[in-house]
């Protein structure tokens, strides 16, 4: 990329902090929330070929990391995201290893498992005084700086955002040597992979992990952004929306992840629009829909897209 | 380490699949720089052997030595670092990935960078990545691969394939390379290329071959030495023309057609 | 004596890449062609291509009629059977699953006599009767697909490189096999083999693809003995 | 001990709602090697359709027979319109479909019948309430055996018939099939169908025992899948074992051990250790691999 | 930022007419001929079930437009679909607020959802009215006061229970089934609050189930075999249903009390078996339309009126088309209350200030009442007991 166009593309991702307001910017960050939760379930279902319906797991923790060290423990905002990318790291990497085992549906149905798992813990009885149980644990949003002139919903786009297009940063130069290649050998043949050396185990559980982290850091940006967390927030439907999400958007893409956080954010409102009484419906039809245009999800449609335009040209004919 | 003569010491490898015996007891020996013919009939176990030694299964009994050190115990992944290559039967090529995408994988266990050092971009990864271009560009010369090295190796002819996958085993600078089949599927003239690249190759990398084949001309061409399997055991081991002539082996693998004739 | 097979031009290829430009082929009816050719030349296209596997353009007469616009099971029903490359046996299922799915286009009463016939040509698959057919080894799984292609009572075979992989010895067998099955069916044979000299013997006529096109065509004796035809296009 | 009896047995009757609709899940997967995450609410519509025509008059055997009927069309319907297209994409996108029909038939249910619970007939129930002393109800038990009926239909279907071994053919290696003389296009909308209809079944079943409403399957389908996992995904055997053990687990576990409020995550970890032991359930067939 | 939206605002304030434009600067969503409210509730997934409410108070408000609006004004009541998830209930919440700038909010549903937006609307001083749980915490005017809840608290309700029991069968062996989320855990509290020192000694078995359980089988039989004999159901009415079959299919006879939620004669007790029930107690403060008892009653046929004009397709059985009826007609009592000044510090002190308003669907007796320091509109209830076929009214009205 040129330095014009990441001057350009920067200059595209600040802009909206200082165009839009209240609830749009509010969308706005939550769709870089989404497009980071997406991204790490991309980590590991796009790359090793590991499907994860459990990845709301990891965004859940992430959050309440963040909530209990701010409210029980006083922490500021900023010092919970490393906490809470670590244990999700942590328990990526724990849950990266009996998934080593399992293959295709095993694998899927397990992480849903989790998925379903998790909102009845973080209710249970031992575990109150810290998760507030079914009430869940309100936050108060991170307090802007005082020398920044920016409102408090600026403030947290920004914050977010940088956030965001680090771990997007880190993702992108981690997908593009031996570290790519040596997870899509796993997920193309991973027994070729091993007699070319790769540690397919360390390298599936890694993954697993540093998908983890990513959705969980996420998830602690998504607890400060909304600032609630409760075992309600963390529903199964959340892992689902987060696959629909990648799937909609196309593996293995970096902007693809934000297409299909915008398709799970926008989309159901969307549906509303169209039929009060049963938007689940629109919403299901236009999920339907999206993967009957785009089988490949968004990314892959515009792949085939440049693919045939460069084909289309003479030079290379 | 003094070098040992022999590069690989197979000592009475046996293998079982519940009650189908695989290998029963086979032991030879590969000498440094050599080309070993492995020959026999098939479901003789020429391919567990392969997976033996290429840590893909353990052996029941037996020890295996590369180098005079025992390797059976150690992860399959470990192989390749110790300097074992091997290709496979049926292509096995990472689909998604370009021939050089595929090549380079093989230079993997050449680095050392993790995910860490790979995210942060940190001159350890750099500098991983570019040993292993480095060694990428000798191969693509040698296999003559370069015209198609950016193509998606599903686009590619058998033929190329099979190199490619060759390609990969030898951009990790293997001591030993095991070959399962490499002439299979390709035509008279393609295996004269192949015979002249492998002759090439064991002398610009100084390694030995351990090869697979049942294309009875390469193998008598080839090889400086062949072991023929049968049921499991070995039934001979010997030069080519030795085992050629051997009737065990006419008996279980070769029979007798104008067609080996004209190959002998 | 009219051809069983007819192809005239055909066209065929994968995606936007055309990989056959405008093919003929005959197969006589009892008769076997061997069509040969280096790796790339569209030998394995063209009989997938004749089989409906992937989109084709040109003409394919099988017996008279059009098939050219037919799916492959109903090309298979009409009495063609194709053993592919790579030999597409049912890995997950039993040996004797997979003979029964050969037979799967048969209503008629001789399929338990077919598969004993079967077992007599391959002894090796009796003895692996329940066995999952993953599990058997290349040369057994090559027989294991010829029987299956067999046990449809085919009037056209297509055989796709039998001999891949398999020891000298087995692949003597096989040919063995197939003369005598042959004889006692009457099967005409679409065969693709590398070995050239093994495929000029077993044949009465051949083609040479090049790059698509068929370069040359004629009885299997004439071709094989021309020097030029040899060195050019057959390298021995 | 008369309690742990209880207990069990009780188990074993919730056992086999997750073990009729394991017994769909297996079906789609042998047949086309997909999950179908809709099979759930599949079933909740045709059980609403059941209703309907009972509600219209239709006496309840026919009415059965009719919802069967009309579920099989749905489900090769479905498979026609718009599963064939995903036979291409990445099997990403399949599930993604799959998710698709769930939000649909789930909304649709809702819209079409509403939200209140509705009383579903059974025909094995009596006027009094069970028998074995009550542990058990009638229509329990006549649910358990039809799903041990199920059971061995879809076991001797694809054991036995030309078509049950067409279907798998198909679903292991389409290619092969085609050459074979299968129509895999259809051998995959009739797996659809089928499985739509034993879902209904399992949803005219279940409906007496939970009662109606559109949420009906959404839980159950967790647990069958549950079920699916430990007995193992293609093996109609294992899976309704699988669906009765799970039954069985989550009552004795949430009785006994952990309380009720983690019994869905002790049921996870002993999935998650038995997985781990069998990585393709209890009875399910390790895929084999030959490099 | 220019949307369409203020373009078009901008164009109609700069015609003579003053329609979508806010009549002051404190009266946000309030032009001369229309009052914005907002609304969350779930449309779509698991929870749907609830959408109905919504569905109600439209054609409640619309009622109320067709007849002339309140003061003049009509009412554009918006309900925004949240999912039951608490994330999209922030996200609609600011949509309505901040976008299309609603007067306030009103009976948004979930104790999760709501609480999700409760410091949010607090900080703007956006009302947050009548939420539609029975979560004690939504009346809380000390730290809350632009917050209030409106069903009878789950907990309050509890604790009528709690002291029933202990009155009535200080000897009974209590057991508990709850739904695993704040709904059932508030009526462990309440029950706590209402036993006291008695809970201990009394209860002897706490079951929970999980709102996506496909049955309670096994807590039903865990509770028998631990002795009891009293069981309070905390349970939506699904599983209610399932509980009172289960009882008696176990010929197991405990006093049974069950949660307000899940006493629909026609989506509980028939589906369940009317018989089944006989004994069966509850506390209670709305008429249920298919007790027979009500058949006449005048304020129900009121209710049926309007069900019939407004929603002729809808399924009468479903009690939250009361629910809705009688929230939305509490909504419009407080608008009527208002005047003309509706600003939202008005509209929170009138809602603030109900005095004794009967609702046509309530038992007689019982009054939404609220006051500055009392944010918990409906505190009454009467117990009732099932006879096989009506519910029978029995003891005082109890206010908690």
């Amino acid at each position: 990329m040129s330095r014009l166009a990441a001057v350009g593309v920067a200059v595209l991702l600040i802009a909206p902090a200082f165009v839009l307001s209240g609830y749009h910017l509010f969308q706005t960050t939550m769709l870089a929330v989404y497009a980071l939760a997406i991204l790490g379930l991309d980590l590991v279902t796009g790359t090793t070929g590991q499907v994860s319906l459990g990845h709301g797991a990891f965004y859940a923790i992430g959050a309440y990391v963040t909530a209990i060290l701010m409210a029980s423990f006083n922490w500021p905002y900023w010092a919970t995201l490393p906490v809470a990318g670590a244990v999700c790291a942590a328990l990526g990497f724990a849950i990266g290893l009996p998934a080593l085992r399992l293959r295709g549906p095993y694998l899927a149905l397990v992480t849903l498992a989790l998925a379903a798992a998790v909102p009845q813990i973080l209710r249970a009885k031992a575990l109150e005084t810290w998760t507030g149980g079914a009430q869940g644990i309100v936050l108060s949003g991170p307090e802007v700086p005082a020398l920044l002139p920016l409102s408090a919903d600026q403030f947290l786009y920004l914050f977010v955002l940088a956030i965001a297009a680090l771990l997007f940063l880190a993702a992108h130069l981690l997908l593009r040597g031996r570290i790519r290649r040596a997870m899509a050998a796993i997920r193309d043949h991973p027994l070729a992979a091993e007699a070319a050396g790769i540690d397919v185990a360390a390298i599936k559980t890694r993954a697993f992990a540093i998908s983890a982290l990513f959705t969980g850091i996420a998830g602690s940006l998504g607890a400060l952004v909304v600032q609630f967390v409760a075992p309600d927030s963390f529903e199964v439907m959340l892992s689902i929306a987060l696959f629909v999400g990648l799937v909609v958007g196309g593996t293995g893409s970096l902007p693809g992840a934000v297409a299909g956080a915008g398709f799970v954010l926008f989309v159901p409102n969307l549906s509303e629009l169209v039929s009060k009484s049963a938007p689940g419906v629109v919403y299901g039809v236009l999920l339907v829909a999206a993967l009957f245009v785009m089988p490949s999800g968004a990314a892959g449609a515009l792949r085939r897209l440049v693919a045939s335009r460069r084909r289309a040209r003479p030079d290379t004919a | 380490m003094a070098e040992t003569a022999d590069v690989l010491v197979l000592h009475g490898i046996a293998m079982r699949f519940g009650a189908v015996v695989a290998l029963a007891g086979v032991s030879f020996a590969v000498r440094r720089g050599e080309i070993c013919g492995l020959i026999g009939p098939n479901g003789s176990g020429k391919t567990s052997l392969f997976n033996c030694i290429s840590g893909f299964y353990r052996p029941q009994a037996g020890s295996v030595h590369l180098d005079g050190r025992p390797v059976g115990a150690l992860p399959r992944h470990r192989m390749a670092a110790l300097g074992i290559g091997r290709t496979f039967q049926n292509l096995a090529l990472f689909r998604s990935m370009s021939v050089r995408d595929n090549i380079l994988t093989g230079a993997h266990p050449l680095g050392r960078s993790g995910f860490l050092a790979n995210a942060l971009a940190l001159p350890a990864a750099a500098r991983d990545e570019r040993a292993a271009r480095q060694s990428l560009e000798t191969v693509l010369d040698l296999l003559d691969l370069r015209a198609v090295a950016a193509l998606p190796v599903g686009a590619l002819p058998f033929g190329t394939a099979k190199r490619v996958e060759i390609a990969r085993a030898l951009i990790a600078r293997p001591k030993l390379l095991l070959l399962d089949e490499p002439a299979c599927g390709l035509n008279h003239s393609e295996v004269d290329d192949l015979c002249t690249l492998l002759l090439r190759i064991r002398g610009e990398f100084a390694l030995s071959i351990l090869l697979v084949e049942h294309h009875m001309s390469l193998v008598m061409r080839l090889c400086d030495h062949v072991v023929a399997l049968a049921a499991g055991t070995c039934i001979a081991d010997g030069t080519p023309a030795q085992v050629q002539r051997n009737p065990d082996v006419i008996r279980a693998y070769l029979g007798a057609t104008p067609a080996d004739a004209r190959a002998a | 004596m009219p051809a069983l097979l007819e192809v005239r031009g055909l066209t065929a290829g994968y995606g936007a890449g055309e990989v056959l430009h405008g093919i003929d082929i005959d197969v006589a009816s009892g008769g076997v062609t061997a069509l040969l050719g280096a790796n790339g030349a569209g030998k394995t296209t063209t009989l997938r291509a004749i089989c409906g596997m992937l989109q084709r353009r040109g003409e394919i007469r099988f017996d008279g009629a059009r098939i050219d616009a037919a799916a492959t099971q109903a090309i298979t029903r009409r009495g063609i059977a194709h053993v592919p490359d790579g030999r597409g046996t049912f890995t997950d299922l039993t040996v004797e699953e997979n003979l029964r799915l050969g037979a799967y286009v048969r209503r008629d009463g001789g399929v338990a006599a077919d598969i004993a016939a079967m077992f007599e040509h391959f002894p090796v698959l009796r003895a692996r009767l329940r066995q999952t057919a993953g599990l058997l080894s290349g040369g057994e799984q090559q027989m294991l697909a010829i029987a299956r292609a067999l046990l449809s009572r085919p009037r056209l075979l297509l055989l796709d490189e039998p001999s891949f992989g398999l020891a000298p010895l087995v692949v003597q067998q096989i040919f063995a096999i197939l003369r005598r099955i042959r004889a006692e069916w009457n099967i005409s044979i679409l065969l693709v083999e590398q070995d050239a000299s093994l495929a000029l013997d077993f044949a009465d006529h051949a083609c040479i693809l090049d790059a698509g096109r068929i370069a040359l065509a004629g009885p299997a004796a004439t071709v094989g003995r021309d020097e030029q035809v040899r060195r050019v296009y057959l390298g021995y | 001990m008369s309690a742990l009896l209880h207990q069990t047995l009780s188990g074993l009757a919730t056992g086999g709602i997750y073990a009729s609709v394991a017994l769909a899940l297996v079906m789609v997967y042998r047949a086309t090697r997909h999950l179908n995450f809709a099979q759930g609410e599949m079933a909740t519509f045709s059980t609403y359709i059941a209703l309907t025509l009972i509600q219209a008059g239709v006496p309840y055997w026919a009415a059965f027979a009719l919802t069967v009927v009309l579920s099989f069309a749905l489900g090769v319907a479905l498979e026609r319109l718009l599963l064939r297209r995903m036979a291409q994409a990445p099997g990403l996108s399949a599930v993604g479909v799959s998710i698709g029909l769930l939000l649909i038939f789930n909304a649709l249910s809702g819209w079409l019948f509403g939200y209140t619970v509705k009383q579903f007939p059974s025909p094995f129930e009596g006027r009094s309430g069970g028998v074995l002393g009550g542990l058990v109800s009638g229509h329990e038990l006549g649910m358990t055996a039809v799903t041990v009926v199920l059971l061995l239909l879809v076991y001797g279907f694809f054991r036995f018939t030309r078509l049950g071994l067409a279907m798998r053919a198909a679903a292991g290696n389409a290619e092969s099939s085609r050459l074979v003389g299968i129509d895999v296009g259809w051998t995959l909308a009739i797996g659809w169908g089928m499985a739509a209809s034993l879902g209904a079944v399992a949803g005219m079943m279940v409906a007496p025992l939970v009662f109606l409403d559109p949420n009906m399957m959404s839980g159950v389908l967790l647990y069958a899948f549950a079920g699916a996992l430990l007995g193992g995904i293609d093996n109609p055997f294992g899976a309704a074992v699988g669906g009765f053990a799970v039954g069985v687990i989550e009552n004795l576990g949430g009785a006994y051990i952990v309380g009720t409020e983690l019994k869905l995550t002790l049921a996870l970890v002993i999935i998650a250790a038995v997985l781990v032991l069998r990585p393709a359930g209890l009875f399910g067939r390790a895929v084999v691999v030959r490099v | 930022m220019l949307t369409r939206r203020t373009l078009l605002q901008g164009t109609a304030a700069a015609s003579l007419v003053p329609a979508g434009r806010a009549l002051a600067a404190d009266m946000p969503g309030v032009t001369a001929s229309e009052i914005r409210i907002g609304n969350t509730n779930p449309h779509s997934g698991p929870a749907s079930a609830w959408g109905v409410i919504a569905t109600a108070e439209a054609a409640y408000f619309q009622m109320i437009n067709d007849q002339g609006g309140i003061n003049g004004r009509k009412i554009a009541f918006q309900s925004l679909d949240d999912g039951y998830s608490p994330p999209r209930t922030v996200a609609q919440t600011r949509k309505l607020v901040e976008e299309d700038e609603v007067s306030f909010m009103f009976n948004g549903l979930g104790t999760a959802c709501q609480t999700a937006v409760r410091q949010y609307l607090n900080a703007k001083k956006v009302p947050q009215l009548f939420v539609a749980t029975g979560a004690d915490k939504f009346g809380d005017p000390q730290h809350f006061p632009w917050t209030m809840g409106w069903n009878p608290s789950y907990r309050t309700e509890a604790a009528i229970y709690g002291k029933y029991l202990v009155q009535e069968k200080p000897n009974a062996k209590v057991g508990v089934l709850y739904q695993n989320d704040d709904f059932g855990k508030d009526y462990l509290l309440g029950l706590k609050d209402g036993m006291g020192e008695h809970y201990a000694s009394m209860v002897v078995k706490e079951v929970s189930y999980e709102s996506t359980d496909p049955t309670i089988d096994s807590q039903a039989i865990s509770l028998q075999s631990a002795g009891v004999d009293a069981v309070v159901t905390a349970a939506l009415p699904k599983i209610a249903a399932q509980m009172i079959r289960k009882i008696a299919d176990l010929n197991w006879h405990p006093l049974h009390i069950m949660s307000n939620v899940s006493v629909s004669v026609a989506a509980v007790l028939i589906p369940a078996g009317p018989e089944k029930a006989i004994g069966m107690l509850t506390a209670a403060y709305q008429k249920d339309n298919s007790d027979p008892r009500w058949v006449n009653d005048p304020g129900m046929e009121e209710w049926r009126g309007f069900m019939k004009k407004y929603l002729p397709s809808a399924d009468l059985a479903d009690a939250n088309f009361g629910y809705g009826f009688a929230t939305a007609g509490t909504m419009a009592h407080v608008l009527r209350q208002c005047g003309d000044d509706l600003s939202r510090a008005n509209v929170m002190k009138q809602a603030a200030s109900i005095s004794g308003l009967q609702a046509p669907t309530f038992l007689p007796g019982v009054l939404i009442a609220t006051s500055p320091s009392n944010f918990h509109p409906i505190r009454a209830m009467q117990m009732q007991k099932w006879d096989g076929a009506a519910w029978q009214l029995f003891g005082p009205v109890i206010t908690a």
